[in-house]
């Protein structure tokens, strides 16, 4: 798929939390084809301290509206001037990047997707696009409390959506792994994006029920586009560019313990 | 429009900028951003005898202007490259370089004898200056004998143009420069990333696995710029300059230092485009100071 | 509360945190902003045998997260210090250290003597690394035989603390820092600035009046602190850290490489009172993590 | 005088042109005492490239508003940066800093205040200074065209103001050290800030007619405080520091060519 470097505007800063912010961005011409699992490399102005671009996961992309969504959490400076930016600024974008997660063959397929705290982010694109494919999606999110779980009625326009939260603030008490909806359903997809340990737990859930589970990976990157080798994960087939062959894994390639 | 072409060693390049080794992947990875044969000349990805995995993860770190990596020389090694990677990079029109590494001396002979062979590439750079491999690397090019000795080895069986890439993390650059130079290398090339290290403190531990690392980017500018005027000044023949190169004012002041040409790595995570950019900046540079040919201000600094 | 107590070779610090030569006066230029006595230790100017009117102005270019100086260790000579500053600085409540240079052997002797006599001064730091000064200085410092020689010969007749501070301009410098930890030293600090370089690119002229001067800042500090790592794998007595520390974090980073004390230079000039922000924040830090001594931290990075 | 390291935040931002911004600055609390002449070194945030502080004049002082003016000139980042500050938005300065123009003993002595471009900036505070000694106050003000002469009417409420611009759009045609009030009048003290070029010239009229002369110089300065030694200029006394020595100079002290 061809990359591009755009400027985009800021259309919309929604905080979602002191955490949190939804950024929503727009051009005056159309944007170009982003596959769900895919991210962008975001430049950031105006720090003394940050140096490389960040990279961010395509949250939504709305073809309708021209808007490109994009949740961020604030973890750093990068993180902060992001969830800063006010309307009509431009920000600077390499997109698309990365592989996506892939579409099941069988249309009757029973889909899960498991996202935790910011890890949630590629998932609404991936259940928007699944859904406009016939699948039915069931989205499980996880969280430490009920100010985690952000947006819930954009999932819900694509699916059912299952809660858990550490302190039982809201939806079933515990983590994902312990959701009811494990026990009820038999899913034979499962797409995961989130804390590795928590990514690791629903693998290891996917790999007991034979479900083929893909899982969303970080990583250190400074050029997001194959050309360093900075962002190498461990596979099967030795070191591979998280940025390239990734963000998206099929878990039997890499080589977690699970 | 000011004349940008350029000899360099053997090179005719049609501007003096080239891309880093190690930061512009095999070019294609930037083809989707620009024309990459604009590009004065392309240095591919640090290439070794036999395949390397690399150091495992994590392998970068950001630093205050700058950036440090521990890639490791990552790369499938220089018969994959001859049938796999070779026969596309050809086709781009401009110079293809490969930049060559290794941590034994006969290792770095078999692989040049290889890459003599290839007609579509010009020449190659030989990295005695990689801080990030244990063995060989950077040892190379921390001492003149060494270095001295890899050079000449190289040079018996590399015949085309032979720019070898010096490391900063010497006391005296000019003498490990004049010591290449005496063994016949078309050019020099400096700096290669200067050793450093980042730790995090909350967790008590290193960021790289291999605890230390190659820092580049704008942080070591001036370094590098230093470095480039001692050798240009020591040497006979031409210097490429880089180091933490960010736009065409940075690329401008390595030419004023005595660089015939210059290399851009990290700004290209940065701007993808960068290069292009440098190119049009130095030409607008030029036609605004009245030069004709690029080659005017090559050591045009006054003292 | 933790305990920041430290002895450092012979001196005993209320805490690790020192003041750099050259970017702290002697002290009192910071005393508006601050009561620069809960600083562990001061270092004041460069202070040279005779007079030194310095260099010519330009002497400062600022660089990617950094900068670069060329002061040339103007002082008013070690004779005016004893008479005219020695009986203001000695009734600061913390160690006053003298930062010695010199560009012969004969004349750090001559001052190290004279300073040798000064009650309230625990202590000197021998400066072999001025990048900044013509003759010696930085020449002492980049060759082993050399630094060993004025290290030896200083030793001689300088009985209190001796501090040697080491150039990074070399290749090795675990090897100076053993070579100096021979003859005596009681600790070494480590870095002084990087040679480095900036040019103006409209004027095609260097921008500082002696072309080269001397880097600092954040820019330098991944190299300050792979070099502190490796002098204090290599060597027993205490390393001092320093080259870039802007915050806290930067200081405990240098610690857990294996300093045992710090020093802010540079980022005293962004803000006066970061010193008093550093030893807070150690503490903090040692209070988090549930030390009780800031010993407990000195190499403490978990590989 | 006791230095201090203030957070003051910008009461008003007033563009003056796209080259200039008047910043007032205000406190909670009272602004210390600063002399005409001294400056205060900004620290400038959001900036990838601006690693140091910015040496600024101190333009005018109001005791009564509790505000603080700076004028700026856009230079380069650090300055653009400041031209940009927001309402309320804080700004962190070491002030006051540097020695001050001296004031005439004879209460009858005539006086010049020459400055060129942003030069004026000590200037304005200088004659407020002086008039309310009880000084008559003579400004001349010159600049290449009347876009550069700025804010008059600040000038005009301590003095009288001459003009001069180099295409004659305001004022009188020519250089300050053209204009007929340097012939009509018999100075004895000459106060002037600009571009050094200006201020030779200036120094030389000086010396020619005897005048006591002083100028405000700039200078590379990292620390602004005496500590880094990095902003000497050259005198008959040596290498002096600009930033704690000047930036005032009396003419006689400068190895000037005039
Ligand atoms: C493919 C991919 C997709 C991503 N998608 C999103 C997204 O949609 N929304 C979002 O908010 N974030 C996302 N991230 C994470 C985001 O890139 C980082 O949070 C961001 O780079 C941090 O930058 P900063 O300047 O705020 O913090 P920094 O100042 O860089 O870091 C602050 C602290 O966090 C640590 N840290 C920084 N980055 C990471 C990381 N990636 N993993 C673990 N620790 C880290 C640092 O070591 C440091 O201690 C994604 C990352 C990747 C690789
Ligand atoms: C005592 C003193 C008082 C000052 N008062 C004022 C004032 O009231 N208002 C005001 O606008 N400015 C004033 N200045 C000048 C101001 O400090 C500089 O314009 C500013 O530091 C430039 O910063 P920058 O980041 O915008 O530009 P930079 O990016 O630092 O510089 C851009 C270009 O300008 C050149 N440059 C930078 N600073 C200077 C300088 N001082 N002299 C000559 N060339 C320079 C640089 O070499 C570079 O080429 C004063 C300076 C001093 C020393
Ligand atoms: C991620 C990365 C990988 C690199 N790999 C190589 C390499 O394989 N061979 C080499 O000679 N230099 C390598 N370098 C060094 C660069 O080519 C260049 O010398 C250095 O980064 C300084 O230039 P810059 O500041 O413009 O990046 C690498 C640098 C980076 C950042
Ligand atoms: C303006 C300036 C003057 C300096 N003068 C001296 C000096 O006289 N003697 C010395 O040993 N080091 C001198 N140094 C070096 C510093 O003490 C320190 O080693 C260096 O700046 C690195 O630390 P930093 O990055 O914290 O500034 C000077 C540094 C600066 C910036
Ligand atoms: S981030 Fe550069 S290769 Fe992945
Ligand atoms: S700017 Fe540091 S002494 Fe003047």
């Amino acid at each position: 798929m061809k990359k591009f470097m755009l400027d985009l505007v800021i259309k919309k800063n929604i905080s979602l939390s002191n955490q949190y912010a939804l950024l929503i961005l727009t051009s005056h011409d159309k944007l170009p084809e982003i596959l769900p699992g895919q991210f962008a490399e975001i430049r950031v102005d105006g720090s003394s301290t940050v140096f490389l671009r960040r990279p961010i996961s395509i949250h939504f992309v709305d073809y309708e509206t021209n808007e490109l969504w994009l949740l961020i959490q604030i973890i750093g400076d990068g993180t902060k001037k992001m969830a800063d930016l006010k309307v009509g600024e431009i920000v600077n974008l390499l997109l698309p990047l990365g592989n996506s997660y892939s579409i099941p063959t069988n249309s009757e397929a029973k889909l899960l997707l498991v996202g935790g705290g910011c890890g949630v982010a590629p998932l609404l694109y991936l259940g928007a696009h699944l859904k406009s494919l016939g699948f039915d999606v069931n989205f499980l999110i996880g969280g430490r409390s009920s100010t985690d779980i952000l947006q819930l009625c954009e999932y819900e326009r694509f699916g059912n959506v299952f809660i858990t939260t550490e302190d039982g603030s809201l939806g079933e008490k515990g983590f994902v792994t312990q959701h009811s909806v494990l026990r009820a359903s038999n899913f034979d997809y499962i797409y995961t994006c989130g804390p590795t340990p928590m990514m690791k737990a629903i693998a290891s859930y996917a790999a007991k029920i034979n479900a083929i589970c893909e899982v969303s990976l970080e990583n250190t990157m400074a050029c997001g586009i194959g050309a360093c080798l900075c962002c190498v994960t461990d596979t099967i087939q030795g070191h591979v560019c998280v940025c390239t062959e990734g963000p998206v894994f099929n878990i039997t390639k890499l080589k977690w313990q699970i | 429009m000011a004349n940008l072409d350029i000899k360099i060693g053997k090179l005719q390049l049609k501007n003096p900028v080239l891309t880093a080794s190690g930061t512009f992947g095999y070019g294609s990875e930037y083809s989707d951003f620009m024309d990459i044969s604009r590009i004065g000349g392309i240095i591919v990805k640090g290439t070794t005898l036999r395949e390397r995995q690399g150091n495992p993860y994590p392998r970068m770190a950001e630093t205050p202007s700058g950036m440090l990596n521990a890639v490791g020389l990552q790369n499938k090694g220089v018969e994959y490259f001859v049938k796999n990677i070779y026969p596309t990079v050809k086709n781009i029109d401009t110079n293809i370089l490969v930049n060559l590494s290794g941590s034994i001396i006969e290792d770095y002979i078999e692989a040049a004898e290889i890459l003599n062979e290839l007609d579509a590439i010009p020449g190659i750079e030989l990295n005695i200056s990689c801080p990030n491999v244990k063995e060989g690397g950077m040892a190379f090019g921390t001492s003149c004998l060494s270095a001295a000795q890899v050079v000449r080895e190289v040079r018996r069986v590399y015949k085309k143009d032979l720019m070898v890439k010096l490391s900063p993390n010497v006391t005296s650059i000019s003498e490990i420069a004049l010591a290449v130079e005496a063994e016949g290398a078309d050019s020099v090339s400096l700096i290669n990333t200067l050793l450093g290290m980042a730790i995090n403190a909350e967790k008590r531990k290193p960021i790289l696995s291999t605890i230390t690392g190659g820092l580049s980017g704008p942080a070591v500018k001036p370094i590098a710029l230093r470095m480039v005027y001692q050798v240009a000044q020591a040497v006979k023949i031409p210097v490429i300059g880089l180091g933490g190169i960010m736009n065409a004012t940075d690329a401008i002041e390595f030419m004023l230092a005595g660089a015939s040409g210059i290399q851009i790595g990290t700004a290209n995570f940065i701007d993808p485009t960068v290069t292009i950019k440098v190119i049009d900046g130095i030409d607008e540079y030029l036609n605004r100071h009245g030069y004709k040919n690029v080659t005017e201000i090559i050591g045009a600094m006054e003292i």
